[in-house]
């Protein structure tokens, strides 16, 4: 017996055995065990919250004590200073991400960015239109077709002008969409349990990492 | 080179300006154009409006600041119409930001000042629960048995809206608002399918066509759609705020990328044709 | 007038810089791209630390000493950098994995699989009118026809005439994404406007 | 008190099912009683590969930025099971391959594929891995911009994408085809899919990411596991056929059966 690998997926079979267990019976011990699984859980997920910031210690600090050529490693070390620097703020007051510097902190450096790197991806939907959204064949079509209505659709003056554009959204959002996307659900649904099934009787072992 | 070649050859930065200049434009000179409501957030107006006065909604508060622009307007006027309606609202974060929104939506929204709601009795944040659908099911599971605090460390023992507050058995309806696929489809895994609670689901537009089965189904009694489904949540409310503002950009911006999708098109058939001929 | 808030000017300062990225790759915006992997890391820890202590540690100090047990199997995950005792890490991570699986399959097969079959089941395809009818028809065929499509181990569905359903089915599926695509078009510029107004009227001042 | 709780019988019947159907197709699949349809992205994908060969221009391979220990693994599996055979395809058309990598779990893994192929092919003095499989970065928005930085260098024929993708899979489609690169695209994430069907020339649709990486690993769990998921599909129309044709004529059964 491999005890550095058979413990370890006979946790996984156990535990998620109880969690099935818990939802499909009304044994009051299986609930329990469950309540005590849950809470248990909870924290190591706090715990786990941390291995991001540990690699990115480890793989930038590697870069910049290496300081090979280019200006990467200034990089690296600008994202060690704010990494640290936030580390140290919310933690030392003990009052966490409400503390006033924290706050400050987030509203002018971590919302502005991360508000518009996502939504920045707006100028590449214009540019994606503008370029590439052809209807080059058949398939491509028929998504075109769609885009397109429901674009304008969603856009308030072709609506103001001619309220048929909105009700012509709503169909497609009706029948069109539901009646596929039904099917995908049902598909991915499918997947994701016979993917968990594996998991848990142990064909499926990819978190453990390398042999 | 033909006008079609030409039209079609614009650099990257002149079609990023014309994209910027159609966002600015409205920004200055709101049009204030006439909205068309959709069925999925009337459907979660009437939900939330089908509660009798004093019930419990367990409200997520489940994407961060990517989010916020999209969806925090829509989360104000969500809770405009539950204080409205005096109900007694338990806030959670399921994502790492929602402490951080909330205090962003609470500017918004100013429970105190505009329903004379007090924090602890008709409302309460529990703050940032880990484990996403583990955290679900704790929270509906047994409230008290994990919570202790709320998100700045005061005990909830002090605090009555949770006497009465245990788990899913309480809790009337559950309302989230999320980036996150796995949030969006964890409530209706942990709180329909488990405890066959109302649940109804905001998320980003781009999310609303796969979650849409739940709602055809059931499983969510409403849909808030992104921008478009707080702006209508807004005009329901009768408080009109960011999203509503937010139409008069999409009028400008998505013609423009109507005229440009015509374009693209246009020019690539005639490209096509003299090719052939 | 142009705000003097500090904060507003560093956070026009940064939404400027993760908008430049749009345009073209630069070191402005590399700048506020490394910037953002590492306050989004320690803000995972802040919060983890947090989530520690507020659902484990007051634990500890109620009397629940068996969370100590916890505690140990959190700083195992963090093994996984060691070099030779790595595998201790997956005593935690299997806790986790399991937990996660389990709780999460237990549902879906009930509200992806058998409650999305029920819906279509119990849908009568023929209604009082026409409208309702067809749109009855459509659903129906869609969820049937996406399904067939995604069907590969039976070769006969793909052939012949019968090889017109799938097709059909990644025809309405073609035309379910056009509509998701449409609509996330609405998303993008609706997000991307917040920031504009930001700009324009807590950094320029001039709306 | 009853052991099993009211309503959700058939779910548990399901799932205990699901263990027995896993079981069954996958050792029916080491009988090799079970065949995966070739679906035509492969096709796809062995244009791309011909056409950065005929033009002399890399080829991307680009698998996405998921982990072994994410919900998404076995996306990453189908991704890395492709990248086996574009490399293979590669190796023997003699491309440039390049596939950049995101999660250093997975990076060790596909550096082995590559190899494997490339050794199958005797073309191993050929591969230079830290020249063909650089890893990036683990981080969505540092993985997109070091993606766009190297496709704007390299300026690839072809581009391969297939596995879980996020936002950044609009970024990629478009810049791919900005500068002519041929691009087939897959993933099971529903978020994504209609980026990749309105930008790519060629899309795999979901689940199909699955079959392809089967079909072209030949591996019977995988093979095994699509089966299983084939029978409750097929379970699933004839389900849903039965009742709506019954419901129709106002007989609710199957519902009613379903809800036990």
């Amino acid at each position: 017996m491999d005890y550095k690998r058979d413990i370890p997926l006979a946790i996984t079979f156990l535990v998620g055995v109880i969690a099935i267990g818990d939802y499909y019976t009304g044994i009051e011990a299986v609930t329990q065990t469950f309540n005590v699984i849950k809470n248990w859980g909870i924290v190591l997920q706090g715990f786990a919250l941390g291995l991001g910031a540990v690699n990115l210690f480890r793989v930038h600090g590697r870069r910049v004590s290496a300081r090979k050529e280019g200006t990467d490693w200034v990089f690296s070390a600008v994202l060690l200073i704010m990494l640290a620097v936030h580390i140290v703020i919310g933690l030392m007051t003990g009052q966490y991400e409400q503390g006033e510097t924290y706050n400050w902190l987030y509203n002018s450096i971590y919302l502005p960015i991360s508000s518009t790197m996502y939504s920045s991806l707006a100028f590449y939907m214009a540019y994606g239109a503008y370029k590439v959204l052809r209807a080059r064949n058949f398939d491509a079509a028929l998504l075109f077709i769609t885009a397109v209505l429901v674009i304008i659709g969603n856009t308030p003056m072709f609506p103001a002008i001619y309220p048929g554009f909105f009700h012509m959204r709503e169909w497609i959002f009706g029948p069109i969409v539901s009646g596929a996307y039904r099917g995908v659900r049902i598909g991915i649904g499918i997947e994701a349990v016979v993917l968990g099934i594996k998991t848990l009787i142990g064909m499926e072992t990819g978190y453990l990492g390398r042999r | 080179m033909s006008i079609w070649e030409k039209l079609t050859g614009l650099p990257r930065e002149i079609v990023m300006t014309l994209v910027m200049i159609s966002i600015i434009i409205p920004a200055l000179n709101p049009l204030g154009l006439p909205l068309m409501t959709g069925q999925m957030s009337q459907d979660w107006y009437d939900a939330v409006d089908a509660l009798p006065e004093g019930s419990v909604i367990l409200f997520d508060i489940g994407y961060g600041s990517g989010g916020y622009p999209s969806l925090g307007p829509g989360n104000i006027a969500a809770f405009h119409q539950m204080f409205d309606k005096d109900l007694k609202i338990v806030i959670m974060a399921t994502a790492l930001e929602g402490t951080l929104m909330y205090p962003l939506v609470m500017a918004g929204v100013d429970p105190e000042g505009n329903y004379g709601a007090v924090y602890g009795e008709d409302y309460v944040f529990i703050g940032y629960v880990a484990g996403t659908q583990t955290a679900m099911a704790g929270v509906l599971g047994d409230l008290h048995d994990l919570v202790t605090n709320d998100y700045q460390g005061n005990p909830i023992s002090s605090m009555p809206i949770l006497d009465d507050v245990n788990g899913a058995d309480d809790i009337d309806l559950v309302a989230y608002v999320t980036t996150s696929g796995d949030i969006a489809e964890g409530w209706v895994y942990q709180a329909y399918s488990q405890y066959s609670m109302d649940v109804v689901g905001g998320t980003l537009s781009m999310m609303t066509t796969s979650i849409k089965p739940y709602y055809d189904s059931g499983q969510l009694l409403g849909i808030m759609d992104g921008i478009k489904g707080a702006a209508d949540l807004e005009f329901l409310t009768g408080h009109a705020g960011d999203a509503i503002v937010s139409s008069d950009i999409l009028t400008f911006s998505q013609t423009l990328v109507l005229i440009f999708i015509a374009v693209g098109n246009i020019s690539w058939f005639m490209s096509k044709k003299e090719v052939k001929s | 007038m142009v705000t003097m808030d500090p904060q507003i000017w560093l956070a026009a300062f940064f939404t400027i810089a993760a908008t430049s990225y749009a345009f073209r790759d630069n070191v402005v915006f590399k700048f506020a791209e490394y910037t953002f992997i590492g306050v989004a890391a320690a803000h995972q820890i802040v919060m983890g630390v947090k989530n520690i202590r507020d659902y484990g540690w007051t634990k500890i100090m109620e009397g629940q000493i068996i969370y100590v047990v916890v505690f140990v199997l959190g700083i195992m995950l963090y093994a996984r950098f060691h070099r030779e005792y790595y595998w201790l890490y997956r005593f935690p991570i299997a806790f986790l994995v399991g937990n996660g699986v389990g709780i999460s399959i237990r549902a879906a097969i009930h509200s992806d699989f058998i409650v999305q079959i029920s819906e279509t089941a119990k849908t009568p395809l023929i209604t009082g009118d026409a409208l309702g009818t067809i749109n009855a028809l459509i659903t129906f065929v869609g969820a049937v026809t996406a399904i067939v499509h995604f069907i590969f181990t039976q070769e006969k569905l793909h052939e012949g005439a019968i090889g017109y359903i799938p097709k059909i089915g990644r025809w309405l599926m073609l035309l379910a994404f056009g509509a998701s695509f449409g609509n996330t078009v609405m998303s993008r510029f609706g997000m991307y406007q917040g920031r504009v107004v930001f700009l324009l009227r807590d950094w320029l001042q001039i709306i | 008190m009853a052991i099993l709780t009211e309503g959700r019988i058939v779910p548990l019947v399901a799932l205990i099912l699901v263990w027995v159907a896993v079981y069954i197709a996958i050792n029916m699949g080491k009988e090799g009683k079970i065949k995966v349809r070739r679906i035509a992205g492969l096709d796809a994908i062995e244009e791309v590969v011909g056409r950065s060969v005929e033009m002399g221009r890399p080829v991307f391979d680009i698998i996405g930025m998921g982990t072994f220990t994410d919900s998404y693994a076995t996306q990453t599996v189908a991704g890395l099971s492709i990248l086996n055979y574009v490399a293979g395809l590669s190796a023997r058309l003699g491309a440039d391959l390049v596939a950049p990598q995101a999660s250093v779990d997975v990076m060790p893994v596909a550096i082995e594929l590559v190899r494997d192929a490339y050794n199958v092919e005797g073309k191993l003095d050929e591969l230079n891995v830290d020249e063909q499989l650089p890893y990036l970065s683990g981080t969505q928005f540092a993985w997109a911009s070091g993606i766009i930085g190297m496709a704007a260098r390299r300026k690839p024929a072809g581009n391969i994408m297939i596995g879980p993708f996020w936002a950044e899979s609009m970024m990629f489609a478009e810049t791919f085809d900005r500068i002519g690169a041929m691009q087939v695209g897959g993933t099971a994430r529903t978020y994504q899919i209609p980026f990749f069907a309105a930008l790519c020339d060629y899309c795999l649709i979901g689940e199909e990411i699955f079959a392809a990486g089967a079909y072209v690993s030949g591996e019977p769990s995988q093979i095994g596991t699509i089966a299983a998921q084939d029978w409750y599909k097929l379970v699933a129309i004839a389900l849903s056929i039965v009742g709506a044709l019954l419901s129709t004529v106002g007989v609710n059964i199957i519902a009613e059966l379903l809800a036990r």
